[in-house]
C-alpha cells in the first residue's frame, strides 16, 4: 500500500502556553516512538498541524532542531482550526505533517553576522533560527534581533528575549507601537523601520531574516538598503494560504514558484521574480 | 489494417467488462447535454466522433470528491485508518484524444517530489480507449498546442471511426491492446480510408511559445483586463477542464470522528488565496483569471515542460458568459505579435 | 435596434453620464451573445443584440470590479429589468445612478426559451430609454412546464429524480455566480464556522447547498432562467426557484420584480396570513 | 425488526412560549415521550430552515417547529415572519419529495403544558408508524461519493 501522502503523524500535546492574549505555543510530541526518535528537520520550515475535525493549518516549526524531545508551534486565534486549537490542553491528540519547504539556508550564513527583524506574531518563525544561532554560538558572528508588536502585551516569547540578551555579542531591541507601551516599558517606541533606522545596525557581512506582515517589509526593505545590505543578503518566509503543502493542490502557485516547495524561505533577489502576487 | 468491429460487439465488449464488476466509464446522453459517466448498461455508450462531451475523463483519476483517511475521535484519543484501498480496475471508452491527451500532464505535478497515492493508483488500473475525433467546433484549440484530433498520447488504445457503425481499433499499449485480444492493429497503421477528417482540423490560432514569452513580460498591464472583466467567478472552466488539478483538504465528520477529505477546488474563487488576516493577493476577478492562465501558459509549462492544456475547448463552451481561455489567448498573441514586428521580444 | 443600442452607448460614453455600458457582445456562430464592458466610446460598435443574448446582466451591477469603474450603463429584457426592480428594493443600487437601456425582447433561444412563452414583460418599463417597439401582442397562456410534470409525481419519484439529478452537481457554483440576485459577499456555502452546507460535493452537500440555494431566492427569484442555462451537468435547478414562485404567488399574491412598491415577503409580515399546516 | 424502532424527533422551540410550555408540562408531572430532544432557539423567527436540513442530515426522523401563537411573540413579529418562511419551505421540500410530514409545526404557549405533552405524543405514534427516515439518511452515509455510480468506490463503512 503506498505511502498516503496527506496522513498525519498522531501527536501528543505536552504543553500549551499563552503567549499573548490571542497567541499560544504548543508543544507537541510523536506518539510513534521511532517516529519521534528519526525525526529532523531544518530550522525554518513549516508543517501542516492537524486539529481533527476542524482541519489542517500551517505553520513554522518554532522550535530549535536541535532539541529531540519535541516540537513548538505557535498560532494566533483567528479562523476555524485556530479557534479549535485554543481550546487543546496537555494530553490532547493533534496530527502533524511535514516537515515542508526549504528552511532557512543556516550553513550559508555560517561566519556571517545575523540581523533577525521580526514584526507582530513574526517571533516564533525567528526564534528557532536564533536558538539554533545560539546553540551553534561559534559558527555565527554578532547576532542582532529587532522585535516588534503593536502593544507590551502583543510580544510572544517576551521571557526569551531577555534570555537571549544575556548571550554575549546578542543585541535585543525590542519595541512597541506608539501608544502600545505600559508606563514601565524599557524598550523602544516606534515602528520597526524606524527602530530599526536608530539601532545603526552594522551591515557588512550580516544576512537579515524579515518576516511580518507585507506592510512592515515594505518600509523595512530600503531601511536595509541604506544600510548597505544587498538584496541577496535578505531574507523573508512568505505565508501564502496552504492546504497540501507538498506542491499539488496549487493553492500558494504564486509567479514562477510554489511558495511551499520552492518557498517559503527567498532572498529579496529571488522575490524580485515574483510578481506581487502572494 | 486490423478487421473493422462493429459497434454491437464493442458494447459486448463493454457488458463484459462490466459483468466482470470492472467500472466502465464513456459518454452518457443526458437530458441535452453529453457527459462522461460509469455506464449502468453497455447500452448507454455513445460513441461519437463528431461531439465533445462537457465534462471530463480527470473524474476518474482525480475525483471531485475524495476520501483520503478516517479518524476517530476517541476522548483525548484518536485513531486513523486509511480509506479501504480500491483494486477495482477502471476502463474509460471512447474518450476524446483531448481527455486523454491530459493524463501525461497530470503526471507530472502528481508525482512531482511527493507521490499522491490516490491519483497514481487511480490511473494505474485504468486503461484509456480514446476515440479519434472527426469533428470540431470553433472552441476547439488543440493543433495549437501540438496536439490533433488522433493525438495518441494519454490513450491505451484508439478508435477509428469508419462510417456506418464500424471501427478499427489500434493498440497504443499493452494494457490497450488486451483489451481487445487479436482484434487491435498497431498504432501508427495508415488510417483507414474514411478516417480522413470530415473537415479540416482545427487551425492553429496561436503559437504557446510567443504566448508564454509575453505572459512573462507583462504581469501588471495585461490586454485582456476588459476581456476578463466579464468573468463571473464560478468553478464552471476549472470542473471541466481535464487538466485542471487544485483542490481543497478538509474535514468532515461529527463530533465522534469522520473522513478527512480532497475536493475540487478553483484559483477562481476568493477563498483559494484568502489569508487568515484578511489578506487576499488576488482580491479581485481579473487577478484571479490571470492567475489561470499563467498557471496553465507559464509557470507549468516552464517547471514541468508542458503546457497545462489539452485545447479541448471545454472552459469556452461551458462558460456561462462565453470566456474561456481561447478568446484571451488570441488577444494576447495579437499584442505579441504586433510587439514582436516592432522589436523582437528575446527569448 | 442594435444600431441604436450602439449610438446611445457612445453618446453615455462620450458624455461621461456613465464610466461603463454592460451589453452584449459578438459570439460566435450559434453561442450566446457573451456580456462585455464597454469603457472607451469607440468600442461601442462591439455592442450586439439579437436572439441569443441570454445572460441577465443586472448580475454585474453588485460586483466590486465593475463597481470600482465608476457609474454604469446596463442593457436589460423585461425579464432582466425586474432583476433591478429586487436589487433597488433590498438596496444594493442605486437607480438614480445608473442608466438603464431597455430593449424591446421577442424572446431569446431557437427554440425561443420556455420563459419567454409566458413573458408578460416584453417591453422593459422602467428603462431611461426604450429601444424598439413591440411588434407582436403579449404572449399567449403558457404550454404545459417541467414544474407541472416533476409536480405531477409522487413525492418518492421526485425524490429519486432529484438524487439523480445533484450527483451530477460539482459545486462550481455557477448558478450563485450568474444570479443576480446572489449577491453576498461571503456565501454560506463559503462559511466554515459553522459548516451549514458541506463543500463536499457529496449528495449531502448538494442536497444541503441546492435547498439553501432555491429558498435565499425564495419570494426573489424573476425566473430569468441564467441558473439553469449556466448548470454544466444540465441539472433544471430552476423548476425548484419556479416551484417557490408558484407558492410565492398563490400564498401572498406576490411577484418579485413586477411592482417596485409591493413590500418583499419576507421583508414583511402580516397577521392575515392563511395556512393550513400550522396546529 | 430488531429492538422496537424508537423514531428520533428533534424539536426547535422558542424560548418564551413553548419552551416555557414544555418545562410546564413537566412541572405538572405531565409524561411525554422521551423521543424528542429539544433545542432552545430565542424565537421561531430565529429558527432557520437549514436546522431542518441539519436536523434530517444527522439522523432525525421527525422534525417538530414550534413557538408563540400570533400575536404572542415576545419580538412582535417573530413568529409571523416564521409562518412565512415556513409556508414558502414546505413547498419547496414537497417539490424536493422530502416527506413534508416529518416536518410538524405548531404553536404552543407558556400555558399549553398539556398540547405539549399531546404533540410530542402524536408526532412521535405518527413516526414510528412511518419507520426511520432512510431516504434522507443513505444521503448521508459514508460520504461516499456516489455521484457517478460509484466512481469513487463506496468505502467499507466502518
Amino acid at each position: 500500500m503506498k505511502k498516503n501522502l496527506y496522513k498525519p503523524d498522531l501527536m501528543e500535546v505536552l504543553d500549551v502556553q499563552r503567549q499573548t492574549p490571542d497567541v499560544k505555543s504548543v508543544r507537541l510530541r510523536f506518539r510513534d516512538g521511532d517516529r519521534a526518535r528519526d525525526f529532523s528537520f531544518r530550522v525554518g520550515q513549516f508543517g501542516q498541524f492537524s486539529v481533527f475535525g476542524s482541519g489542517e493549518a500551517t505553520f513554522n516549526i518554532c522550535s530549535s532542531s536541535t532539541w529531540k524531545d519535541y516540537i513548538e508551534f505557535c498560532f494566533r486565534r483567528t479562523g476555524r482550526v485556530t479557534e479549535t486549537l485554543w481550546q487543546i490542553e496537555k494530553g490532547d491528540t493533534l496530527g502533524f505533517r511535514g516537515p515542508y519547504g526549504n528552511g532557512y539556508p543556516m550553513e550559508e550564513w555560517e561566519g556571517r553576522n545575523l540581523i533577525f527583524i521580526g514584526g507582530g506574531i513574526a517571533m516564533p518563525p525567528i526564534r528557532c533560527a536564533v536558538w539554533y544561532a545560539l546553540e551553534n554560538r561559534a559558527k555565527y558572528g554578532d547576532i542582532t534581533i529587532v522585535y516588534g508588536a503593536r502593544t507590551v502585551a502583543d510580544l510572544t516569547y517576551a521571557d526569551e528575549l531577555d534570555e537571549w540578551s544575556k548571550h554575549e555579542r546578542v543585541r535585543v531591541i525590542r519595541c512597541v507601537d506608539p501608544g502600545g507601551e505600559t508606563p514601565d516599558w524599557k524598550g523602544e517606541i516606534g515602528l520597526i523601520p524606524a527602530v530599526l533606522e536608530r539601532a545603526q545596525v552594522p551591515a557588512e557581512n550580516a544576512i537579515a531574516l524579515v518576516i511580518g506582515p507585507p506592510i512592515m517589509i515594505k518600509f523595512t526593505l530600503p531601511v536595509l538598503d541604506r544600510m548597505g545590505l544587498p538584496e541577496e543578503d535578505i531574507y523573508t518566509s512568505l505565508e501564502n494560504r496552504m492546504k497540501c503543502g507538498v506542491g499539488k493542490c496549487g493553492r500558494c502557485n504564486a509567479g514562477p514558484v510554489y511558495v511551499c516547495k520552492d518557498g517559503p524561505v527567498f532572498t529579496m533577489k529571488q522575490l524580485r521574480s515574483i510578481p506581487n502576487d502572494f | 489494417m486490423s478487421a473493422a468491429i462493429p459497434v454491437a460487439a464493442l458494447r459486448e465488449l463493454i457488458a463484459g467488462w462490466i459483468g466482470q464488476g470492472k467500472l466502465v466509464a464513456a459518454p452518457v446522453q443526458v437530458g441535452d447535454r453529453l457527459l462522461y459517466q460509469a455506464l449502468a448498461s453497455a447500452q448507454d455508450a455513445v460513441f461519437d466522433a463528431r461531439r465533445r462531451p462537457a465534462n471530463s475523463i480527470k473524474e476518474f483519476f482525480f475525483p471531485r470528491h475524495e476520501p483520503i483517511f478516517r479518524y476517530r475521535i476517541e476522548g483525548k484519543e484518536i485513531a486513523l485508518a486509511e480509506v479501504a484501498p480500491q483494486e477495482r480496475e477502471q476502463i474509460v471508452i471512447a474518450s476524446k484524444p483531448c481527455d486523454a491527451a491530459a493524463l501525461p500532464i497530470l503526471d507530472h505535478v502528481f508525482n512531482w517530489d511527493f507521490e499522491d497515492s490516490f491519483y497514481t493508483a487511480r490511473r494505474a488500473r485504468t486503461t484509456v480507449v480514446s476515440l479519434a475525433c472527426q469533428a470540431h467546433d470553433d472552441a476547439c484549440f488543440c493543433t495549437s498546442l501540438g496536439s490533433g484530433p488522433e493525438d495518441e498520447s494519454g490513450s491505451d488504445a484508439m478508435l477509428h471511426d469508419l462510417g456506418d457503425g464500424q471501427f478499427e481499433v489500434r493498440a497504443i499499449t499493452e494494457k490497450g491492446g488486451a483489451l481487445f485480444p487479436d482484434r487491435a492493429g498497431k498504432s501508427g497503421d495508415t488510417p483507414g480510408p474514411s478516417c480522413r477528417m470530415a473537415g479540416s482540423p482545427p487551425n492553429e490560432q496561436f503559437d504557446p511559445a510567443r504566448v508564454a514569452r509575453y505572459l512573462a513580460a507583462n504581469f501588471e498591464s495585461p490586454p485582456w483586463k476588459d476581456l476578463t472583466l466579464a468573468c463571473l467567478g464560478c468553478g464552471v472552466c476549472a470542473y471541466t477542464c481535464p487538466t485542471c488539478h487544485c483542490f481543497d483538504i478538509v474535514d468532515e465528520g461529527n463530533a465522534a470522528g469522520g473522513a478527512r477529505v480532497k475536493n475540487w477546488d478553483s484559483c477562481q474563487f476568493p477563498l483559494f488565496t484568502l489569508h487568515a488576516s484578511g489578506h487576499n493577493p488576488r482580491a479581485v476577478q481579473p487577478q484571479r483569471q490571470r492567475q489561470r492562465l499563467f498557471h496553465k501558459f507559464l509557470i507549468y509549462p516552464r517547471k514541468f515542460g508542458t503546457v497545462l492544456c489539452t485545447g479541448c475547448g471545454n472552459c469556452e463552451r461551458n462558460c456561462p458568459v462565453g470566456l474561456g481561455v481561447l478568446k484571451v489567448l488570441q488577444a494576447i498573441d495579437d499584442e505579441a505579435k504586433r510587439l514582436d514586428e516592432k522589436e523582437p521580444l528575446q527569448a | 435596434m442594435t444600431q441604436r443600442l450602439r449610438e446611445t452607448a457612445r453618446r453615455l460614453l462620450q458624455e461621461g453620464k456613465v464610466q461603463v455600458v454592460i451589453g452584449y457582445g459578438p459570439s460566435k456562430p450559434g453561442a450566446a451573445a457573451p456580456p462585455v464592458l464597454i469603457t472607451r466610446p469607440e468600442d461601442a460598435d462591439k455592442l450586439e443584440w439579437n436572439g441569443r443574448c441570454f445572460a441577465n446582466l443586472a448580475v454585474y451591477l453588485t460586483r466590486k470590479e465593475v463597481k470600482a469603474l465608476g457609474k454604469a450603463a446596463v442593457v436589460v429584457k423585461g425579464c432582466d429589468e425586474k432583476a433591478l426592480v429586487v436589487l433597488e428594493k433590498e438596496s444594493q443600487i442605486d437607480r438614480a445612478a445608473l442608466s438603464v437601456i431597455g430593449m424591446v425582447c421577442e424572446g431569446v433561444g431557437t427554440p425561443r426559451a420556455a420563459k419567454c412563452a409566458s413573458c408578460q414583460v416584453r417591453v422593459p418599463r422602467f428603462a431611461d430609454e426604450v429601444i424598439g417597439e413591440a411588434a407582436q401582442p403579449a404572449a399567449a397562456a403558457p404550454g404545459p412546464n417541467g414544474l407541472d410534470r416533476l409536480m405531477a409525481k409522487s413525492p418518492a419519484e421526485r425524490w429519486a429524480f432529484w438524487k439523480t439529478e445533484f450527483a451530477r452537481c460539482v459545486k462550481c457554483y455557477a448558478c450563485r455566480q450568474v444570479c443576480p440576485l446572489c449577491y453576498c459577499e461571503r456565501c454560506i456555502a463559503d462559511k466554515n464556522r459553522p459548516v451549514v452546507i458541506d463543500t463536499s460535493a457529496t449528495p449531502k452537500g448538494n442536497f444541503a447547498w441546492h435547498i439553501t440555494r432555491a429558498f435565499h431566492l425564495a419570494a426573489r427569484c424573476i425566473g430569468c432562467g441564467e441558473c439553469t442555462r449556466a448548470c454544466p451537468a444540465g441539472i433544471p435547478l430552476g423548476l425548484l426557484n419556479q416551484a417557490l414562485a408558484q407558492a410565492t404567488e398563490e400564498d401572498f399574491g406576490y411577484r418579485p420584480g413586477m411592482d417596485p412598491q409591493a413590500e418583499p415577503v419576507f421583508g414583511s409580515w402580516s397577521p392575515a396570513d392563511k395556512e393550513d399546516f400550522i396546529r | 425488526m430488531t429492538a422496537a424502532f424508537e423514531p428520533k424527533i428533534i424539536a426547535y422551540v422558542c424560548n418564551w412560549c413553548t419552551y416555557l410550555g414544555a418545562d410546564l408540562a413537566g412541572t405538572n408531572r405531565l409524561e411525554y415521550a422521551p423521543n424528542v430532544r429539544i433545542l432552545r432557539l430565542p424565537c421561531t423567527g430565529r429558527i432557520d430552515f437549514n436546522l431542518i436540513v441539519k436536523a434530517f442530515e444527522m439522523g432525525a426522523d421527525a422534525v417538530l417547529v414550534s413557538g408563540c401563537h400570533p400575536g404572542d411573540c415576545h419580538y412582535t413579529a417573530g413568529n409571523f415572519h416564521a409562518r412565512r418562511r415556513w409556508m414558502l419551505f414546505r413547498r419547496l421540500l414537497e417539490a424536493l419529495g422530502i416527506e413534508t410530514e416529518r416536518v410538524h409545526f405548531t404553536w404552543i404557549s407558556a400555558a399549553e403544558g398539556k398540547k405539549w405533552q399531546q404533540v410530542i405524543g402524536e408526532i412521535t405514534e405518527k413516526t414510528r408508524q412511518m419507520g426511520p427516515y432512510e431516504a434522507y439518511r443513505e444521503l448521508c452515509v459514508g460520504q461516499a461519493s456516489a455521484c457517478l455510480a460509484g466512481s469513487v468506490e463506496s468505502e467499507a463503512a466502518e
